[in-house]
């Protein structure tokens, strides 16, 4: 599979430049877990960093403000096609003024350990790769459980995006700084930063940033999607492999993001809340770009941050090319995940036809989970689920290098989405 | 502004079923040309018959059943250029006719068309003229090249007609045979350019060759004449490595390649057939759908030695 | 010795395979061919009983009929032979071992109308082969039924998901697909021979 | 189909409508191993025919005394006596017939046709209908092997009925007198037949909605 170098020819060596927009819309559900509670009203007054979004449930998160300004709705808004959203819009007033109490609590290397959970929940801080699940949760070592090794995942192997890139070459200290508040919250003694080898600069920035701290190492992987991938990454660097149905923690290791550890570091040092975050913005506009923007901030506004589209577009990309869901028009928010905007041209925006499968085994030899895709797909098509789950849908991790590579065309990602989902909801329906 | 909206993947892969077909009609210029000048313009009146009786069959049959008509995606051009390739240069153009109406519907369409056979069309095509007509299959002519020697014996390296030839001539070319398998040289530059396309892989040619030629030393035979005669690299390279008909894993790949050099070797040995590449790899295409059943990819994650579901 | 049965398994299992070359057995052969699984279960009894019944057939014939006779009866008590084992197979298996019943018991009373057992009976008396060659046979044959069921089960997995004309469903694509088989099975045309 | 059978009913259904080979698809065996010429496929037609009618009406007449248990032995043995009646009297009468036959003679023991009709007809119905659902089953099934025969001698041979119909310069395929032959044909046939049940069916639909 060749489509990990793909596209980020455009922005690889686009420094990261700051934009604020007039208005952001801050949505209570940019994490994985019931939706925070909106605790403002229109007409408040806000300034960055506020919590504006009450954390719901074992998995919620608090919200900021990541500008100050007045908030002038909170109502529900339709996101990425799942259901309404309770949404925040809160408008500039270019003043940039944090709320008062931000304080940092110093040098990861001196602090507490036992601060920096809770500080990392605080500071509303979920997996900015993409997942969004909650850090905090996934920094709670449970009863019985064991952690050795934290692996901080710098692969960005998905197609288009250059955000943790860009990271890495410029802010290395910080992901360091993250990885060590962790192995110390943790009371662990490895910490590996994972780059895959097309990335020269950002290897020999970490490696310079790297030196000296305690067990922190740069490892080096090759250029292959979804390297990145949380259980692809753990095998690559542990030799181990996380069974089906647990989680990495189960093979004593847990993955963070680069830019999540970022802000692990700035809500340490700091004490600043996730309030912005890099994405790349590539594609058909005309000044492809690494910005750090507001979370909230609106595709339109970024798109013309990076002088507009440079043809009709017909295809937003919220994330890269491979996993990232359309966005339905130009007006969604950047969320606390969103590494990248990606604009396709109408051309490369419709999808082809589905024709036979001529049984070329591609998807079989690329599957990182060693799944039979084109027998699952056979199941899926005849609306066979038990055949399905038979062969092991449930595992697979819609990576998307079947349908990537399929050279008939078929859509075999996008039934498997499905089928997972169908299944789920009849395991749901049975328990009840 | 409309934008569309589906499931990720966004990007795909250059390759598709028409330019994968179209790479292995490259691959098979450099053995057509070196068929056609060995054997002159009658070789070039099979293949060609070969070629629009396969995609005029698919055309009508696919016309009558009311399907979508696929011939742009090459695949029946490319039966039939396998098959012309696959019948001596002195075949009567309704043999060529029969083999291809026979290998596009009998052996493809009844079973649903690309993708759903469970046999390679071209050689099921070849097994069933062989059969058919055994004298009019194996009436190879020497080249028309052939230096100083009358253009009539019928006869190939493999039969009983005491012919022999020196290693540079069966590398070349310079022997009788179907049309396609005489040029080793060809047969090589074609698989070579697959490999780069990445059309193929490596694995099932050189082990049904490698299995192959060490059989035949075990038999007692040069494993190098045995190499270069007949159609064993032809079916190695063009036939074996059908997409549709071979096994989907690695590991099925190489049983399965291993298989043909095994059965080519036993059947050249001991059957009545003087060639058996076709036999061989219609058998191991009847074998493909059980290697597939139980040899399965590792699932990631799975416990060592437990078996998945199959 | 040992070459000649291997010539002689050879031969049995392939150049004159029951349903390729010989067409007995082809009902169940066209039959029970679905699932991989259960044409192995149905090769195993077949074998089972094949072996058996060439064994008895062979003494009942020799040692009874041609003494008295009566060979002309073969037919008769070759049949009731086959019945009353598969019968006593049957009932053996169900007492002995529950669940290889489980397994083969479905099978077994269709192989009394096997023609393939019946056949090799016929086949055995036919060419005066001895006690041992009338049972390898069986036995032999029997493994060339297996492996040609078991091998168009594969073929008939596959198939399920494919796209067949639907006038050509079941039967028709079965027996092309035999037919193609049987061409593949020409190539061992002139083995052991 | 109506309670009440009469006998054309009965005769008709084992000749077209159920016919043993075609629509039942019953006795593959012998339609595959035999059909290598028209000859062959009369007379084994016609010899299972004969084992046909007489072990129909035989067992009709005992459906009554057979007791239900051990009544596929009984069919068995009666079937059994028919055919080695069939097998003497070929020998006897017709001995180049016989070893073209060869072993699928004794094989009609375990045809299932036979037996299938026995126990599915023969043993519920009188001895009347009995035979004529015998001698509509066997004709059924003589045309149908026939049929075939023709077909396969016609191309592997260039002959029907063992008259050269496409003169000498036809090169025969000889397949189609071979193993590979018998399958593909048939099943080539079977589905033709398919295709043409189906295109009634539609049509009988389309009447009845109209």
């Amino acid at each position: 599979m060749h489509s990990s170098g793909e596209g980020k020819k455009q922005t690889k060596d686009v420094p990261i430049r700051a934009f604020v927009s007039d208005t952001v819309a801050i949505p209570m559900s940019m994490h994985i877990g019931a939706p925070s509670k909106p605790c403002v009203n229109k007409g408040d007054l806000v300034k960055r960093g506020q919590v504006i979004g009450e954390p719901v449930g074992p998995l919620g998160l608090p919200v900021h403000a990541s500008i100050s300004g007045e908030v002038v709705s909170v109502e529900e808004r339709l996101l990425f096609g799942a259901s309404p959203t309770m949404t925040v819009t809160i408008k500039n007033d270019f003043a940039d003024e944090w709320v008062e109490g931000i304080k940092g609590l110093g040098n990861v290397e001196t602090i507490d350990p036992s601060l920096v959970v809770d500080a990392v929940k605080n500071a509303g801080i979920c997996g900015m790769g993409g997942a969004a699940f909650p850090t905090h949760v996934k920094l709670t070592v449970g009863e019985g459980k064991s952690c050795d090794t934290i692996i901080i995942n710098g692969a960005e192997c998905e197609t288009y995006l250059t955000s943790d890139y860009r990271l890495m070459v410029e802010k290395p200290r910080r992901v360091v700084d993250g990885l060590r508040a962790v192995m110390r919250a943790l009371n662990v003694y490895k910490g590996i930063i994972a780059i895959e080898d097309n990335k020269p600069k950002a290897i020999s920035a970490m490696r310079e940033a790297a030196r000296g701290r305690d067990g922190v190492e740069v490892r080096v992987l090759r250029t292959k999607y979804p390297q990145g991938g949380e259980k692809q990454l753990i095998k690559a660097l542990t030799g181990r492999e996380v069974p089906s149905g647990k989680l990495p923690l189960d093979v004593h290791t847990i993955v963070i993001n680069a830019a999540t550890s970022a802000a692990i570091a700035d809500a340490i040092i700091d004490g600043l809340p996730l309030t912005e975050r890099i994405t790349t913005v590539t594609g058909c506009v005309n000044a492809p770009a690494n910005l750090q923007v507001r979370i909230g901030t609106m595709f339109e506004d970024i798109i013309s941050a990076c002088e507009g589209y440079s043809e009709e577009p017909g295809k937003i990309i919220a994330g890269g090319g491979m996993t990232g869901p359309c966005s339905p028009d130009d007006t969604m928010p950047i969320t606390k995940g969103g590494g990248g905007i990606v604009v396709l041209g109408v051309k490369d925006a419709k999808s082809a036809p589905e024709s036979p499968c001529i049984r070329c085994a591609r998807c079989v030899q690329v599957c990182p989970m060693g799944l039979d895709p084109f027998k699952i797909k056979n199941f899926c098509d005849k609306g066979d689920l038990k055949g399905a789950q038979k062969n092991s849908v449930m595992e697979c991790i819609m990576c998307g290098c079947c349908s990537y590579i399929c050279p008939a065309r078929r859509q075999l990602t996008a039934a498997f989405k499905e089928a997972k989902a169908d299944i789920m909801q009849e395991a749901r329906r049975q328990k009840q | 502004m409309k934008l569309f909206v589906s499931t990720p993947p966004h990007i795909r892969a250059h390759e598709d079923t028409r330019s994968i077909m179209l790479d292995v009609i490259i691959a098979l210029l450099p053995t057509t040309a070196a068929g056609i000048y060995f054997f002159g313009y009658r070789a070039a009146i099979v293949i060609a018959v070969s070629m629009l009786t396969a995609v005029l069959s698919e055309w009508i049959w696919q016309k009558l059943a009311k399907q979508t008509v696929r011939i742009g995606d090459l695949s029946a051009l490319v039966t039939g250029l396998i098959l012309g390739l696959n019948l001596p240069p002195t075949a009567p153009w309704w043999l060529a006719c029969i083999g291809s109406v026979i290998a596009i519907i009998l052996v493809k369409q009844l079973f649903g068309g690309i993708g759903h056979n469970f046999m390679n069309p071209a050689m099921a095509a070849r097994g069933v003229l062989i059969v058919s007509w055994p004298a009019l299959m194996t009436a190879y002519t020497l080249p028309a090249v052939f230096p100083g020697v009358d253009a009539v014996a019928s006869a190939t390296i493999l039969g009983d007609g005491g012919f022999t030839a020196n290693y540079m001539d069966m590398f070349i070319g310079n022997i009788p045979g179907s049309i396609g398998e005489v040029s080793k040289a060809a047969i090589l530059i074609g698989l070579v350019y697959m490999l780069l396309r990445r059309v193929v892989s490596w694995r099932i040619p050189v082990i049904f060759v490698g299995v192959f030629a060490l059989l035949s030393l075990i038999f007692g035979n040069d494993p190098l004449t045995a190499v270069l005669s007949g159609g064993v690299l032809f079916g190695a390279v063009f036939m074996a490595t059908d997409y549709t008909t071979s096994p989907m894993t690695r590991l099925g790949q190489s049983i399965y390649a291993a298989g043909c050099g095994l059965m080519v070797a036993l059947i050249r040995n001991f059957g009545v057939y003087p060639e058996g590449v076709t036999f061989a790899i219609l058998l191991m295409n009847i074998v493909t759908p059980l290697i597939d059943k139980y040899l399965n990819p590792r699932l990631y994650g799975a416990k060592k030695g437990a078996k998945k579901n199959v | 010795m040992t070459v000649n049965v291997f010539v002689f398994m050879v031969t049995c299992i392939f150049t004159n395979n029951f349903i390729f070359s010989r067409f007995l057995g082809c009902c169940p052969f066209l039959g029970v061919s679905n699932k991989v699984e259960t044409s192995m279960g149905m090769g195993m009894a077949v074998t089972f009983v094949m072996g058996v019944a060439s064994l008895f057939t062979w003494v009942v014939y020799n040692w009874i009929l041609v003494p008295l006779n009566i060979q002309y009866m073969n037919t008769i008590s070759f049949i009731l032979i086959i019945a009353s084992l598969v019968q006593f197979v049957e009932m053996f298996i169900k007492k002995s071992s529950p669940s290889l019943y489980k397994s083969l018991g479905i099978y077994l009373p269709l192989i009394t109308t096997n023609c393939a057992v019946l056949g090799v009976t016929i086949l055995n008396m036919n060419n005066n082969y001895g006690l041992l060659q009338s049972v390898l046979n069986g036995v032999f044959g029997a493994l060339g039924f297996m492996l040609a069921i078991v091998l168009m089960a594969g073929v008939r997995e596959r198939l399920e998901t494919s796209n067949i004309p639907k006038c050509m469903k079941g039967f028709p694509i079965s027996l092309v697909t035999a037919g193609l088989m049987s061409v593949a099975f020409m190539g061992f045309s002139g083995f052991g021979a | 189909m109506s309670d009440k059978k009469t006998a054309r009913g009965v005769f008709v259904n084992g000749l077209l409508n159920e016919n043993p080979t075609f629509n039942l698809v019953l006795g593959t065996c012998p339609t595959q191993a035999v059909t290598t010429s028209a000859i062959n496929g009369i007379g084994m037609g016609a010899a299972a025919t004969f084992v046909l009618l007489g072990s129909n009406v035989v067992i009709s007449l005992l459906r009554n005394f057979i007791p239900n248990k051990v009544r596929i032995p009984a069919f068995i043995v009666i079937i059994c006596a028919f055919v080695t009646m069939v097998q003497l009297l070929m020998q006897a009468f017709l001995p180049d017939l016989y070893s073209a036959l060869g072993m699928f003679i004794p094989l009609i023991v375990v045809n299932c046709i036979i037996l299938a009709r026995a126990e599915a007809f023969a043993s519920k119905n009188s001895v009347w209908l009995s035979a004529v659902d015998g001698v509509g089953m066997g004709l059924g099934f003589t045309l149908a092997i026939t049929l075939i025969g023709c077909i396969r001698e016609f191309f592997g041979n260039g002959t029907v009925f063992g008259i050269n119909v496409l003169g000498g310069g036809y090169d025969p395929m000889l397949i189609m007198i071979l193993a590979p032959g018998g399958f593909i044909v048939f099943g080539l046939i079977l589905g033709i037949v398919n295709a043409i049940t189906n295109k009634k069916k539609a049509k009988n639909m389309q009447e009845a909605d109209a």
